[in-house]
């Protein structure tokens, strides 16, 4: 038992920080080019975003989830595609904000080059908020990876996945209420570590 | 009749304290100017009198109005007290106002929810004040849509709608220019010749000189003078009444012309404005070297944006505008009006300077040698922005842009965040600077009583 | 004015076209590369396995023209959507948009009574929160918010039914036959939901009461209730609304999670089902449908937003 | 505090639960796992039938022995090539309109073209002679009257199909009618007071789909359904020990099996087949897993298909020695990591399996640790289901696991001809065939005589069980939770009927 919720939370954390990596590198670059472009870059790149953010994110890895059933990438596609936006989103609000002070017009008047800019200015202006926004974005992941599990069109049994488990011990949740509860604490610690971890449920 | 008296009134943060002891008394029709720079502690006042002091503040002292003690009564009968007994006039009439009501509900809903009337006699009460104050046309507008000055009017007409006999009123003419601060001054004049006490605080020596009443200059929150204003303002005793007067720009002594050098920047008939809107056309200048220009008018009229045209920032929508061959990518440099914005928020100045200085292979010893010469401590350069007063972050943000050998200082109403002395030294250093260094300056300001003593040559934009 | 509402519908038009576009595509390449023959995964979802065989599979193969070169499929495939048409169930038969129309109902009624819900709890929570930030009602809330947020849907669904349906019998289990077997898939849904909202609340009413034109409201001489209902409230629902908009897509998500623990005959039930039975033409139409309500929704939070705050109105 | 919740438990007990007792009475709520979202019966078929909401022209009892259903009698012409049913009477559908010869032609013309039972039976064509319909065969073929009993085979009214002739509506024949449906969760019904048979004693029923097997339990628990069906396991064995329900286990013609490539080097000796299946601990799955453990495979066909269920036969056996034996008399040899190796070929397999049914892949997870004792590398894929016919087609399959339904039709020779007779069947025996056994099934499927079929039967039976192209490993229970006070049910193993118009409450 203790080994399959290990083994569920290697599983859900591994897909949680890979699906940071995969949606925030460029989610936060193409934020960062929407912000400093403008104009029809940034038209371009916002209708997009605002697309993929009409589909509710579960949706497209349920999408997903249906071309490879109970495989690992299309989860991990899924989840990734989906949270970029929230990188992108919130990088290219903070972004606009911050290259419309003053400052960043002082530093092109003095010449200094934009990789000096995005270091001096934007990079600390982002970087804590997208701290945020990736661990909420890992506990989406974690919830998005259970609920799949949960509802049968996730990974699949008997591979050990929380939610998988879920399914599992729910039968025996009167004989053995302990066992069910199991992979819940499992979930909602991780969750709620995620969220505490920056600070509640203060959104960016 | 004493209609307000305060008696050895003290506000501690903590174990600080931060003013006091105050005392003083205002008659019906009496005023009282509490004059002092930014921080001086001239606010506090406002709120131990209204018993709004934020959190940690307490007030010590008493407090009476109309011979009742107040600052011992319970939360609710002290609010009780608002807008009937004691109206408050706010700092920030734009911030004071609810930015999604329309600016007749807001003086309406005094007259009804204050005052009592019924909500039709409320709004032809409304109408009937709005067009005394000179505001029929502000009636529908949201305060996002009104200028400054009609803001503050509106504001006044909401504080004053439940006919409270004292009014306190905090910088009731911040950034106003002078034609508006008259206007408001006449409100404060009107107030009282109904019976009204005023008590007001103010940075402003020309606020002080127009409202003729008692006056006390404050300093660090302690009494520094007091008297008559006539008496005070002609002849101060104390040296930093003195020096506060000074820094009035009506006093400040007429900054010395100097010759033109060389052609810098031709603009010719260009129309600038953002996006599509014009704000500005037809406006043609031309910079010579060493050459000191100001550019006044209203807020909103687009000196920034002609400002900002001119360092390149956006284009002219029409003509065009002429650089000096000599004139190189770097030469054009600007000064913002709020100094901690042109920095970086989150690493050292120093750090900053350094990025400047390697760019553009200044050796560090002239970048600290323009420090000196400017009277700025090396120590600053460990700090981050925030952590430096105004005044010092203007002057490195002038050593900032000498560094580089400017010929144009394009300066945003450099010193209208800073108090009247510091913009006064401010000032005298930049024009300074502009003749040593033959660097063309061109500044804009709202206020025409600055713009005149600085230079000669000014462009109104108002007319 | 009218040009910035119609700036407002043009944006969100061209968001459902993107939509239409992306569901499309991932709807054709879904089956395109769904693992094995597209024809028996189909026959299979739709005969079951013990009618399923190889025969069915080549039924199913010219039924719906699996058989043709790739291009003239995807032609005729975004053809089809171009003209509005959502196509044929491939495992029921009959036309998409008759099923997803009486699913459909269903599925907002649940997220009708999901908001309600949310609302109920999240309003005077929030107000009493915001009112008194940092006291009892502020850090209760706070601590029971993100315990709640931590919890995921279908987790918190097991949990009310056991308590509720299986130990006290107050209601039912599963399934939609009346008004009380909407209470338990609401309240997972609104507490879900309560969990993040109460605090927005309160965050907007913290601000509210802390802005200048607040305490100026006061110090003009309105009483605490006047100016609490006539600014604080009025201006703290803006951002409240428009962040009703930003759980749309939490919601939608919900629902189609919560759908499937209660039994009920929604649309994101539909969507799993579908999924299950690999019948792509009722995914992509419910995914479409998902993804178009939520424009939708966002388009009445817009003009929600524009009725609340005058500026909008404006410029 | 308790008293507190008890007495707001109470309040609000009492407001949402009068209605429910006053009205519990007279209608019967059924849970099953199957949701019905379609009005085709060659798709939804299964649900109407067992809902009564429309009958086949032939009816079957729990035993699988046929009946009159709309149709009263059937007749077979000499040469046993065309089969006549006559129809019954005055029978009219929900709507009012009348059963015709016309009904029954277009629902079993639909049935005929589409994939299904009838579309395997070598019909030639579907006729109507007065009102009677008519079928002419190109070949001899017994087992017709049986798949006239099928639910792909139940009629509608010509009033069901919409102008372009799709299904549209829920209008039949039988003793329920349909109120409300709404697909795929919920069917409600009422007694159909014309109904030509006996009346059924409810007033009302309702069907409700829930895919989680949990879900059901709990409903059967909380009592919101009175016949809930398909239990898992531990939810079947919770509400065993619940007053309120009554549960029930009955054997079904189901049977989990596996699926051997016989054409594959590996596995064309039977002696290989039969190691596979000595090494497959039946009754530790049946206990462990299934959790009936009188239903561990002794033999292919289950003791609910009493005809084909031959109990001289004996019992499969688990004897991990004997398979090893017969493996290495095959020339397999351990290699170095234990594999078994021949000719420098490792014994590596692949199973394919799918978790629609969840007890499989826990099976398939059993398999790989035994076969791995005797030096069989196994590998499992659980996919779609789709995989099995479509390995079967193209050859790649190695071994497959699922669950066979032997009870399709009362008389499962239809689907035994399919799955054993030449060439095999999708899901039947593979690159396996047998002249006997051909033969057999051939006599059996084209004659109606009862001594020869029984010896056919039984020569069949015995070389399935001796050869293992198929190899059985568990047999199915229906697993059912009633609500003590619900009479007269009776749970059909063929799966044809819920028999609700037999079920009243006690007073």
């Amino acid at each position: 038992m203790a080994a399959r919720l290990l083994s569920g939370a290697q599983l859900s954390l591994s897909l949680a920080v890979l699906s940071i990596l995969t949606a925030g590198i460029p989610g936060t670059l193409l934020g960062i080019l929407a912000a400093w472009f403008g104009g029809l870059t940034d038209r371009i790149l916002t209708s997009f975003a605002d697309a993929v953010l009409a589909l509710p994110g579960l949706l497209l890895v349920l999408m997903l989830a249906a071309i490879s059933p109970g495989s690992w990438w299309a989860l991990y596609a899924g989840i990734s595609l989906t949270l970029w936006v929230e990188y992108f989103r919130y990088t290219r609000q903070r972004a606009r904000i911050t290259l419309s002070e003053p400052a960043i017009e002082a530093s092109r008047l003095l010449g200094l080059p934009w990789h000096l800019i995005v270091l001096r200015h934007l990079a600390p202006e982002i970087g804590p908020g997208l701290l945020t926004v990736a661990a909420f974005g890992a506990a989406t992941a974690v919830t998005a990876v259970a609920a799949l599990g949960f509802v049968s069109v996730g990974v699949r049994p008997p591979t050990a996945e929380w939610g998988v488990m879920m399914t599992e011990l729910l039968p025996y949740w009167r004989e053995a209420p302990f066992l069910i509860l199991q992979p819940i604490i499992c979930l909602v610690v991780t969750v709620l570590s995620l969220h505490l971890s920056v600070g509640g449920l203060r959104k960016p | 009749m004493i209609v307000i008296q305060v008696k050895a009134l003290y506000v501690f943060a903590e174990n600080n304290c931060l003013l006091g002891p105050i005392s003083f008394e205002i008659q019906s029709g009496g005023v009282l100017i509490v004059m002092g720079e930014t921080g001086a502690g001239k606010s506090l006042i406002i709120q131990a009198i209204l018993g709004t002091l934020p959190e940690p503040l307490c007030a010590e002292g008493e407090i009476f109005v109309n011979g009742r003690r107040i600052d011992d009564l319970a939360h609710a009968e002290r609010t009780n007290l608002w807008g009937r007994e004691i109206a408050c006039l706010p700092q920030e009439p734009w911030c004071a106002l609810n930015p999604l009501m329309a600016s007749w509900r807001q003086v309406a809903e005094t007259y009804r929810y204050v005052a009592n009337r019924a909500s039709r006699a409320a709004r032809s009460e409304t109408e009937k004040r709005f067009l005394a104050l000179g505001l029929n046309s502000a009636e529908p507008r949201l305060p996002g849509q009104l200028s400054g000055g009609m803001a503050q009017r509106v504001a006044f007409a909401a504080a004053t709608a439940g006919q409270a006999p004292i009014l306190l009123a905090d910088e009731p003419t911040k950034g106003l220019d002078s034609d508006r601060q008259a206007r408001v001054l006449n409100l404060f004049e009107h107030e009282r010749s109904i019976g009204g006490a005023l008590l007001t605080v103010t940075h402003d020596a020309s606020v002080a000189k127009a409202l003729d009443g008692d006056i006390i200059v404050l300093r660090q929150g302690q009494v520094v003078e007091r008297g008559q204003t006539e008496n005070v303002l002609v002849n101060p005793k104390a040296d930093y009444t003195k020096s506060l007067l000074a820094a009035d720009p009506a006093a400040w002594p007429k900054a010395p012309t100097v010759e033109h050098g060389e052609i810098l920047l031709i603009a010719e008939n260009i129309a600038v404005g953002r996006g599509s809107q014009i704000l500005v056309d037809e406006f043609s200048l031309t910079l010579h070297a060493g050459e000191r220009v100001a550019i006044c008018g209203p807020s909103g009229i687009g000196k920034s944006t002609l400002l900002d045209t001119f360092a390149g920032s956006i284009k002219p929508i029409r003509g065009y505008i002429k650089r000096a061959e000599e004139l190189e990518l770097y030469s054009v440099q600007k000064l913002y009006q709020d100094p901690p914005t042109a920095f970086p928020k989150y690493i050292s100045l120093g750090r900053n300077l350094r990025d400047v200085a390697n760019l553009h292979r200044v050796p560090w010893e002239r970048v600290l040698a323009y420090l000196d010469a400017l009277s700025l401590h090396q120590n600053l350069l460990q700090r981050r922005a925030d952590e430096v007063s105004g005044g010092e972050l203007q002057r490195l943000s002038i050593a900032r842009a000498l560094t580089i050998n400017p010929k144009v200082l394009l300066a945003d109403e450099p010193t209208s965040r800073l108090d009247p002395i510091t913009q006064k030294d401010t000032l005298d250093l930049i024009a300074r600077i502009s003749s040593t260094e033959s660097i063309a300056v061109v500044l804009v300001t709202h206020s025409t009583e600055i713009a005149k003593k600085w230079t000669d040559n000014i462009v109104d934009l108002a007319n | 004015m009218l040009k910035s509402l119609f700036i407002a519908l043009a944006q969100r038009g061209l968001q459902a076209f993107f939509v239409a576009v992306i569901v499309g595509v991932v709807s054709f390449a879904m089956m395109q590369a769904l693992p094995g023959d597209a024809a028996f995964r189909i026959a299979a979802g739709r005969y079951g396995y013990d009618m399923m065989d190889a025969a069915a599979a080549e039924a199913v193969r010219l039924e719906l023209g699996l058989n043709r070169p790739f291009l003239v499929q995807l032609r005729d495939w975004l053809w089809t959507l171009a003209q509005f048409d959502l196509g044929e169930s491939f495992v029921y038969g009959g036309p998409v948009s008759q099923k997803i129309a009486t699913q459909l109902g269903f599925s907002l009624l649940l997220a009708a009574g999901a908001v309600i819900t949310s609302l109920l709890f999240a309003l005077p929570i929030g107000i009493a929160a915001g009112l008194s930030p940092g006291g009892v009602i502020d850090r209760i809330s706070l601590a029971v918010s993100i315990l709640l947020r931590a919890i995921p849907a279908f987790a918190l669904g097991i949990v009310l039914v056991l308590i509720f349906s299986v130990q006290l019998k107050l209601f039912p289990v599963a399934g939609f036959r009346g008004f009380s077997y909407l209470i338990l898939p609401s309240l997972t849904l609104g507490l879900g939901l309560a969990a993040v909202s109460n605090r927005v609340v309160r965050d907007a009413v913290v601000e509210a009461m802390s802005t200048e034109w607040r305490l100026f409201a006061r110090t003009k001489g309105l009483s605490a209730n006047v100016t609490m209902r006539r600014h604080v409230l009025r201006n703290a629902s803006l951002p409240v609304v428009t962040y009703v908009g930003v759980q749309m897509a939490y919601l939608v998500e919900g629902v189609v999670i919560v759908e499937t623990v209660f039994a009920w005959p929604g649309i994101g039930h539909a969507l799993v089902h579908a999924i299950f039975a690999r019948d792509i033409a009722m995914v992509q139409g419910t995914a479409l449908t998902l993804g178009l309500i939520y424009v939708v929704l966002n388009l009445v939070i817009d003009i929600t937003c524009r009725g609340i705050d005058p500026r909008s109105q404006m410029t | 505090m308790y008293i507190y919740s008890r007495a707001v438990y109470f309040v609000i007990a009492l407001f949402f639960s009068t209605i429910a007792i006053a009205e519990a009475r007279k209608s019967v709520t059924i849970a099953a796992p199957w949701e019905v979202a379609s009005y085709d019966p060659a798709v939804s078929g299964f649900a109407i039938q067992k809902l009564q909401i429309m009958e086949n022209l032939v009816d079957a009892d729990e035993s699988g022995k046929l009946r009159p259903g709309l149709a009263t009698s059937w007749r077979v012409s000499d040469d046993a090539l065309t089969w006549t049913f006559e129809l019954r009477d005055g029978v009219t559908f929900h709507d009012g309109t009348p059963f015709s010869a016309d009904a029954a032609i277009l629902a079993l013309n639909r049935a005929w073209q589409q994939p299904g039972v009838l579309a395997k039976a070598p019909i030639t064509g579907i006729v109507k002679v007065d009102n009677a319909v008519v079928f002419t065969l190109d070949k001899r073929f017994s087992a017709l009257p049986a798949i006239l009993a099928h639910a792909t085979t139940i009629v509608p009214a010509l009033s069901a199909f919409d102008a372009e002739g799709n299904p549209s509506a829920l209008i039949g024949t039988g003793p329920f009618q349909v109120t409300e449906f709404t697909p795929p969760q919920s069917i409600e019904l009422v007694r159909n007071d014309g109904y030509w048979g006996d009346a059924p004693l409810i007033e009302a029923a309702s069907y409700l789909a829930a895919g989680r097997a949990e879900t059901r339990a709990l409903l059967a628990e909380s009592g919101d359904a009175d016949m809930v069906f398909t239990l898992d396991p531990s939810g079947f064995s919770r509400l065993a020990d619940i007053d309120s329900v009554q549960t029930v286990a009955v054997p079904i013609p189901r049977v989990v099996t596996l699926k051997v490539n016989s054409g594959h080097p590996f596995f064309n000796a039977p002696r290989a087949r039969q190691a596979l299946s000595l090494a497959i601990d039946r009754d530790g799955i049946a206990t462990a897993i299934t959790r009936f453990p009188e239903a561990a495979a002794g033999q292919l066909f289950p003791p609910a298909l009493n005809a084909w269920h031959d109990t001289s036969l004996p019992p499969l056996v688990h004897d991990m020695e004997a398979a090893k034996a017969l493996l290495t008399d095959l020339g397999w040899a351990p290699g170095p990591d234990g594999i078994l190796e021949r000719d420098g070929e490792r014994f590596s397999i692949l199973l394919r399996t799918f978790p629609d049914r969840p007890e499989l892949p826990l099976i398939a997870a059993v398999l790989q640790n035994s076969w791995r004792e005797i030096g069989i590398e196994l590998e499992i894929s659980v996919a779609n289901y789709s995989e099995i016919p479509a390995g079967h087609q193209d050859g790649t399959l190695h071994v497959a696991l699922y669950a066979r339904n032997y009870g399709l039709t009362p008389d499962p020779i239809g689907t035994v001809f399919q799955d054993f007779g030449v060439g095999g069947g999708d899901w039947g025996a593979m690159g396996w065939e047998n002249a006997e056994v051909a033969q057999a099934l051939g006599s059996i499927a084209a004659t109606g005589d009862a001594k020869a079929r029984t010896e056919d039967i039984a020569k069949v039976a015995r070389v399935l069980h001796e050869e293992l192209p198929l190899i059985p490993i568990v047999w199915y229970q229906h697993t059912v939770s009633i609500a003590s006070g619900l009479k007269g049910v009776i749970i059909d193993p063929l799966q044809r009927s819920y028999n609700l118009s037999k079920v009243s409450w006690d007073e």
